[in-house]
């Protein structure tokens, strides 16, 4: 609650927290099928429509409703970005504190295999990835997790590794605390804040990477709509219906925008060291 | 004649609406030329706020003088109002007119640039000159803060220099260009107390050649009786009192300015030492700790294929032996070993050699009979943790449950170290740096615990703090007939709470005895220097010696052991090793 | 030096790690050469007609004897035949890598060209409207998807302008530089541009820390004008997390940029594998995707070289 | 960013200021582009759509077909069957050269063909040459094919580059396929596989000279990119394949679009091995829901004709005679619910990425059209060489799939409508009537009797639906109007580019 109050008291904090918050009640209700129109449902009479009031968006080459398959994709695409980052997110959490607390030759194993990832090229492990396990929504979501994780090992194990010398892990060792009570009391607790600045930038690189994926035809599976999937269908239209780009280019950017400025927001709320008053 | 500097009620605030909130509130003093002025105060009472708005650095920091006026007389006579310069007109003063030096030598050169190249910068923006000249500049420069070897050390970059160096070379900087007004800021804060003496020395040495005039903030009082003229003392944003030294430290005028010269420790050449706890009377007791022949050695490799190729002797035979309810100080300089002997008793570093020996006087004493409390009370609380789940924690770790028994006990503690009853709900950082170091106490206490190691439990306190947790120390020491393992570099901690001291000097005790006997007649030549360095409010304008040695290395080829110790007594229980 | 070698003797570790990936990665993917070579119509061939064919292209050996063979191919220097080029793999890989280490290095310097002023700038007005106009910018550029981008500007140029930088035909540097860099500046821009946006965003942050550091004050305090004290003492410090992100990113750029290259025709490395895997071009898969590997962590480890230039507090491999 | 731009500087500068403006005006040099490239240089393995439109121009098979589908010379002057059928005689062109300066004889004929059939070469076309018992080669000039049986599609299948002519001395040294050495208008300079090809006119060629003195290939692989560099004179000619692209090609007022429908064809791949499209009805109720017109209409925008699975014009039955060619959901619910399966049933449909590039959209019609009779089908779309996997093994329920046509009915569907055919396992549909009528289109040479034939197998193979057969698309060229000559043909090649030639 305090950090919901304090980002609201922060400009763009504000800004970023309306953002998501409008686009995860658009992800709700396109996740539900609380959509204008069906959005699979073809009006193939309506073909290529240009926006109206019938379609505030227009309609795509099926005749389908623009502005309902654009909130349907954002619950796609934001399903997919959750997922993915929340794997990522857990995995690399995982790694780094075991790299960090159990150290020496546990650290250089997670770390080299941390390593073979990074220096695997992201589109291409990605790319075998969903080929091998053949595409769709959660097999996006595992790629781009994989693809993540060895960032997220690397951001909790640099803080890990610090706070394991802080002198609250050294009083807990002097009571002969568990290491697992040192390692989620003492170390997790403290990462919150670094990894929720992580995640949320993290979420819009996903948006992206989905995105990147779909034009390379990995991603969503049709008649699904995602964000990425709607851009990249809309490539070759993009003479003959330019609304098909624009307007999931917008919603892209905004959110990304979104997450962005959320961003930033819990970095200068959460880091202790712009909480710092004036000596 | 026309003061050098004449501030007159002056108000600096900070944030959105500076006025709102004003942290200086109306200071006013005259310094004349070749003065100096000591400006005393604890934490957040104005002291650094006044002297960034001098010169005006303030503005960087987000504060905004509000008030006032602060009339420098230039070079050529002329009075200019400091507070309503503009940016342009305060760097042609800052530097040239006006010199500063910080507290912490460490951060406040730039880590990127050599030293070198930090010096010339102020010749080259003041003088103007560029190339070989400010090379040559700047090597005058080094020589005239007597750093050995000028030529070679320009071209270090600060992490290759010791603190005390550094500061050196930040006199050198901030006196480059001759200012006729020098603002120290804590300058010594951060340092040993040997090398303080020598920062000190060097100071008075160059005001006494330059002629320039000071301001000195600091808040060790004791520190400026050796060197200010006038001293201020300021508390809230007001100076509560002013006036001239002597005057000021025999006569205070100011309840706080008594305060601050009588409650707060300060050395006294052993003759402050506690009273109580004779050690005969525990003959015949069990010690508490008892230490035999530890030693820690950290390996050094040259990499990673080859074996070891020496170690670094951070402690290479301590022994001692602790008595419950006594207080043994260990204290030494940073890099001694003090800290690392605290860390290998509670098994945080792994010894290499040697045993411990801990007896625990009581049936009902717990599993877990030595405990710690740290430095820096800001890093040894997990800030996202409440009081409650804090304390719970010794508990859990040693196999118990949180039930009503250990609540109870937690309430009882909080209030015995005198902390509001609702603090268990609260988060670490809603408490003052003090009232922290008094849940670390709590915390600690929780196991019941016969022997407490206390490292530099005190030193990151304000002064009147200071006194006042030492205060609850020895009380609750005399109630739990607790035994004191007490880290400090600080001898007039050490004066107030020790029985005995050990002293600890490149990861050997070269001195241990009584407190009174060790501090009144020092027998080791280190011991000797250390307590003459200590600043004290008897010794004013006393002239600290200019000694650059350092501590030897600690590396030492791979099988090196020291030759033993020989040990000399004197009286009873004061045994000092034999030199050479 | 210990440190490099240090560094240096972990190299053989991962790519032996990343060599096993990419192998099995590529060969549990369904299809294989022959497939990509006849479609639908290698249901046609008779049983010996595909034997063949499999030790045509190498792939009628277990997987331990193919693997085996591949890797001690490599210790002789030798990285195999790709069947789509009939030359061997090295000769291919080398042959694109230097248009994406071209367009790397012009993305780069687009992006720290553009970027590093305007972090900069916007640090030090912090919060007021600039600075704001600067992030809003960074931001959506963050948020543009290159393929968008790439298509937008071609599309603007070639409809809106009836021009278009030779496509198709790449000139190597060498050969023709004003040639070369009208193909690659708008492939360059398209990369650099959310590049930019990041280095912006990072600058910023940097200076915005630097700014607050006690080693500024004293700069300030010496008389030291805004300029020098931020360019001289500040930027200096500041430039170690540009460094980490263009390292990265720099990085990730070896390794080719599939979409950029692909909307923009360029033969570079990320469309040479690409290609490769849908050809199941198995030795240039695999050697190709070790390459890239390699690159990496050769950035990587100068990216911490640079560390050490930079910043002489940090000493390599102290943990 | 642009806009800014778009103030600034007029369209020249920038131009200037790209260094573009200056686009070769080499005239003799056709710039050409296509979105995906060769794959290889084995005329006789090579079987991409790319590939051979590349080696069409390289190599020469011993005859060709034209634009309306009839034997033509090519290497050979003349050919004939004997009586029986059993013999085929081929007389070669004399001024027929490789571009290494040998003359073709019938050896390299010869050569060529024992190649093909040779196991270890892993010829696709081999299938189509089994009935060769042996090769006669009388004089340098004549060669005669025994046949095993009578085989009037054979000539046909000789019409295929795949079937080229290639060096005996260059098989001997084993060469093929790193070299290209043919008779063809054009000679290979240069290759750069996914980026680029460099041809030269070939002026030994039999054909006569070519009207332009080289072509020049390049991979562009976004077709929106092609159109950019047609509008910008880069490009005088390039291969479309996405409806969706080439229908702009139109609007440009210095550009040309040339279609042709091709023999290939688009279809819904039912599989009746599976359940429950093992049953008649059900399969004739999916072909009855399914409006294929609208499939053309929304996934090719129109761009195409719905087709019966003949689609080589002369043999083609008109469409409205077929089973269920309009649609009739009515009907389909009927056939659905006599199948006991009112309630409908769900199903997977394949599909490769981009391949062709109306797979997504065509599945995602019929998805929505199956849905109205209860039917509900999963899309899969795959990497198109995991889907060739899966479909080559059978592997599904329904595809979608753009199946190759050839100038012969036999040649196109022995394959999967003949008991013995090698891709019997993917069409998994036996059945006596289609194996007796492709047995006797085979040995039948009369046009007239073939024919017949022919559409009485048509009709019953749209009447059992094992597959769907949809539309038949065009194929796309677009040129500058500056250039002539070119003649576009239902199978796609391109060798008419021998005689274009730039004003």
């Amino acid at each position: 609650m305090r950090i919901l109050r304090a980002i609201f008291g922060h400009g763009s904090g504000r800004i970023g927290g309306c953002i998501v918050a409008v686009y995860l009640l658009l992800a709700i209700l396109g996740l539900l099928g609380l959509t204008p129109h069906n959005p699979i449902t073809q009006y193939r009479i309506d073909r290529l429509h240009a926006p109206s009031a019938a379609y505030w968006m227009g309609t795509d080459l099926f005749g389908r409703d623009v502005a309902s398959r654009l909130m349907a994709g954002i619950g796609q695409s934001f399903t997919v970005a959750f997922f993915s980052v929340a794997f990522a997110t857990l995995a690399g959490t995982v790694l780094g504190l075991a790299a960090a607390w159990l150290g020496r030759r546990w650290d250089g194993v997670v770390m080299r295999i941390m390593d073979v990832l990074l220096a695997f090229p992201a589109i291409l492990l990605a790319l075998l990835i969903v080929t091998v396990a053949g595409p769709g929504t959660w097999t996006s979501v595992i790629a781009i997790g994989i693809v993540y994780t060895p960032i997220f090992t690397r951001v909790v194990r640099g803080p890990a590794l610090s706070l394991k010398a802080r002198e609250f892990v050294d009083a807990a060792r002097t009571f002969g605390s568990s290491s697992s009570y040192i390692v989620t009391r003492h170390l997790l607790l403290n990462l919150v804040a670094p990894l929720t600045v992580q995640v949320t930038l993290a979420l819009a690189w996903a948006l992206l990477t989905e995105a990147g994926l779909s034009f390379l035809g990995l991603g969503t599976q049709p008649p699904a709509a995602s964000l990425g999937l709607m851009l990249s269908d809309s490539r070759n239209l993009m003479e003959t219906a330019p609304w098909l780009m624009i307007f999931p280019g917008l919603a892209i950017m905004i959110s990304i925008l979104g997450f962005n400025l959320l961003g930033d927001a819990l970095r200068d709320v959460l880091d202790p060291k712009t909480r710092r008053a004036p000596a | 004649m026309i003061p050098l500097l004449s501030v007159s009620g002056l108000r600096v605030g900070f944030g959105r609406d500076p006025r709102a909130n004003e942290v200086v509130r109306g200071i006013s003093f005259d310094l004349a030329d070749g003065e100096t002025l000591a400006i005393v105060g604890e934490s957040g009472s104005g002291k650094s706020v006044t002297a960034l708005s001098i010169n005006r650095l303030i503005d960087f920091s987000g504060g905004r003088i509000t008030g006032g006026s602060m009339k420098l007389k230039r070079a050529d006579g002329s009075l200019f109002d400091l507070t309503k310069a503009s940016e342009p007109q305060m760097t042609g003063i800052r530097g040239a007119e006006i010199g500063m030096i910080f507290q912490e030598p460490m951060t406040s050169l730039n880590p990127v640039l050599t030293i070198g190249a930090q010096i010339e910068e102020s010749f080259r923006l003041h003088r103007g000159l560029t190339g070989r000249q400010a090379t040559s500049a700047a090597k005058d420069a080094l020589d005239r803060v007597r750093i050995p070897d000028a030529a070679r050390r320009l071209k270090y970059t600060p992490n290759q220099l010791s603190g005390g160096m550094l500061q050196r070379v930040m006199i050198a900087i901030a006196l480059a260009c001759n200012p006729r007004l020098l603002i120290a800021d804590e300058p010594t804060t951060a340092l040993d107390v040997t090398v303080q003496a020598q920062i000190m020395a060097l100071l008075g040495e160059l005001k006494r050649e330059t002629g320039m005039s000071v301001i000195f903030i600091t808040h060790d009082i004791g520190l400026v009786a050796g060197i200010a003229d006038k001293v201020m003392v300021m508390q809230n944003g007001q100076a509560v009192e002013q006036g001239e030294l002597n005057q000021l430290l025999d006569r205070p005028g100011h309840p706080y300015t008594r305060h601050l010269l009588r409650d707060v420790p300060h050395f006294a050449n052993g003759r402050a030492t506690r009273a109580d706890g004779k050690r005969d009377e525990n003959a015949g007791m069990n010690p508490a700790l008892k230490v035999d022949g530890l030693v820690v050695r950290f390996p050094l490799k040259s990499n990673v294929f080859s074996r070891a190729t020496g170690a670094v002797h951070a402690v290479d035979g301590i022994d001692f032996d602790l008595m419950p309810g006594e207080t043994l100080a260990i204290v030494g300089e940073s890099g001694s070993g003090k800290s690392t002997t605290a860390k290998a008793v509670l098994g945080l570093v792994r010894s290499t050699r040697g045993s411990f020996s801990i007896e625990t006087n009581s049936a009902a004493r717990s599993a877990r009979p030595v405990q710690m409390v740290f430095q820096n009370p800001y890093a040894s609380l997990n800030p996202r943790l409440t009081i409650e789940s804090i304390l719970a924690e010794p508990v859990i770790a040693t196999g118990g449950r949180v039930d009503a028994g250990t609540k109870a006990a937690m309430a009882s503690l909080l209030e015995r170290v005198g902390l509001p009853a609702n603090s268990l709900q609260r988060y670490p950082h809603e408490f003052s740096g003090g009232q922290r170091q008094r849940l670390c106490i709590a915390r600690a206490l929780m196991l019941n615990p016969s022997v407490v190691v206390l490292d530099e439990a005190v030193s990151a306190l304000d002064v009147s703090v200071q006194a006042k947790v030492l205060e609850l120390l020895v009380d609750l020491q005399r109630e739990f007939g607790l035994a004191y393992l007490f880290i400090s570099h600080d001898m007039a901690v050490v004066e107030r709470i020790a029985h005995r001291i050990a002293v600890i000097y490149a990861g050997q005790i070269v001195e241990i005895g009584k407190a009174a006997s060790v501090l009144s007649q020092p027998r080791h030549s280190y011991t000797k220097k250390l307590i003459a360095a200590v600043p004290t409010i008897d010794r004013r304008r006393e002239r600290f010696e200019l000694d650059t040695r350092q501590m030897p290395s600690l590396v030492r080829p791979q099988g090196f052991e020291p030759a033993p110790a020989r040990w000399e007594a004197f009286g009873e229980d004061h045994m000092v090793r034999v030199e050479g | 030096m210990n440190y490099l070698l240090r560094r240096l003797a972990t190299f053989p570790l991962v790519l032996l790690g990343v060599s096993v990936l990419v192998f099995v990665a590529i060969r549990m993917v369904p299809g294989d050469s022959i497939t990509a070579m006849l479609g639908t119509e290698a249901g046609l061939l008779t049983p010996a007609q595909r034997d063949a064919l499999a030790a045509y292209f190498g792939i009628d050996q277990p997987w331990f004897v193919q693997y085996w063979r591949w890797i001690g191919g490599i210790l002789r220097g030798n990285f195999g035949i790709s069947v789509t080029y009939g030359r061997p793999v090295l000769d291919v890989v080398l042959e694109r890598f230097p248009l994406t280490l071209e367009l790397a290095v012009l993305s780069m310097i687009i992006a720290l060209a553009v970027g590093m002023p305007a972090g900069i700038y916007a640090a030090t007005h912090s919060e007021k409207p600039s600075d704001l106009g600067v992030r809003v910018i960074a931001m959506i550029g963050q948020s543009t998807p290159s393929f968008v981008l790439g298509l937008l500007i071609i599309y603007t140029l070639s409809a809106g302008f009836g021009v278009l930088p030779a496509m198709g035909e790449f000139a190597p540097l060498w050969q023709d530089p004003l040639r070369n860099l009208s193909q690659l500046i708008l492939p360059a821009v398209t990369l650099g541009f959310a590049f930019a946006a990041s280095v912006t965003r990072i600058a910023r942050s940097a200076m915005l820390d630097v700014l607050s550091d006690d080693y500024v004050r004293t700069a300030r305090s010496k008389g030291a004008s805004a300029r020098s004290v931020i360019w001289r003492h500040a930027l200096p410090n500041a430039l170690i997390p540009v460094v980490t992100l263009s390292g990265i990113e720099f990085g990730y750029l070896l390794g080719g940029a599939v979409i950029v290259e692909q909307i923009y025709a360029l033969p570079g490395l990320g469309r040479m594998v690409l290609d490769a895997i849908l050809q199941r071009d198995y030795a240039l898969v695999q050697g190709s995707v070790l390459f890239i590997a390699f690159n990496f962590m050769i950035v990587n480890l100068l990216v911490d070289l640079a560390y050490v230039a930079l910043d002489p507090r940090i000493r390599l491999g102290e943990q | 960013m642009i806009n800014l731009t778009g103030r600034l500087l007029s369209g020249i500068t920038l131009a200037a200021m790209l260094g573009i403006a200056t686009v070769s005006s080499q005239a003799a040099t056709l710039h050409m582009a296509w979105s995906q490239d060769a794959t290889g240089l084995d005329p006789h393995k090579q079987t991409a759509f790319s590939s051979l439109r590349l080696l069409e121009l390289i190599y020469e098979p011993l005859v060709r077909v034209d634009a309306s589908l009839r034997i033509v010379p090519a290497i050979a002057t003349s050919w004939e069957f004997s009586k029986d059928g059993k013999e085929l005689t081929f007389k070669l062109d004399p001024k027929a050269k490789f571009q290494d300066g040998a003359a073709v004889t019938s050896a390299d004929v010869k050569a060529s063909f024992e190649r093909i059939l040779d196991e270890k070469t892993g010829a696709a076309a081999r299938a189509n040459f089994l009935s060769i018992a042996g090769i006669d080669t009388p004089d340098a000039a004549t060669v005669v094919f025994h046949l095993s049986q009578p085989d009037a599609p054979i000539l046909t299948a000789m019409s295929d580059v795949n079937a080229a002519i290639v060096p005996a001395a260059e098989i001997k040294a084993g060469s093929i396929g790193t070299k290209a050495v043919g008779s063809g208008p054009f000679k290979l300079d240069k290759w750069d596989p996914n980026a680029k090809e460099v041809l030269s006119a070939n002026k030994d060629w039999a054909g006569g000279p070519t009207g332009v003195d080289g072509i020049e290939i390049s991979v562009l692989p976004d077709e929106a990119a092609i159109l950019a560099a047609m509008r910008t004179k880069q490009v005088d000619f390039a291969l479309l394949n996405d409806p969706l692209v080439a229908t702009l090609v139109p609007k440009e007022a210095s550009l040309q679009l040339n279609r042709v429908p091709v023999l290939a064809y688009h279809v819904l791949q039912l599989n009746p091995s599976r359940k429950p499209m093992t049953e008649l009805k059900v399969r004739q109720a999916i072909s009855c829901a399914i409006d294929r017109q609208e499939v053309l209409d929304t996934a090719s925008l129109g761009e195409g004709k719905v087709t019966g699975p003949l689609t080589i014009p002369a043999l083609a039955t008109d469409p409205s005679q077929l089973f269920c060619y309009k649609r009739d959901v009515e009907k389909a619910k009927a056939l659905m619910k006599e199948a006991g399966l009112a309630d409908g049933f769900s199903a997977t449909v394949i599909g490769a990425t981009g391949e062709p590039p109306t797979a997504a959209a065509e599945a995602q019609v019929i998805q929505s059209q199956l849905a109205e009779i209860g039917i509900k089908l999963d899309i899969k779309m795959m990497e198109l060489n995991v889907y060739v996997d899966a479909w080559l093994k059978g592997d599904f329920d329904m595809a979608i799939a753009l199946n190759g046509g050839r100038a012969d009915p036999y040649t196109m569907y022995n394959r999967y409508w003949t008991k013995a055919g090698n891709l019997q396992k993917v069409a998994n549909y036996i059945d006596d009537t289609l194996d007796s009528e492709m047995q006797k289109g085979r040995a039948e040479t009369d046009p007239e009797k073939r024919k017949a034939i022919f559409t009485a197998f048509e009709k019953h193979l749209a009447e059992m639906s094992p597959w769907i057969w949809l539309y038949t698309s065009y194929s796309y060229t677009a040129q500058q109007k500056n250039i002539s000559g070119f003649v576009p043909t239902p199978t796609g090649t391109l060798f008419s580019l021998s005689k274009v030639t730039i004003q």
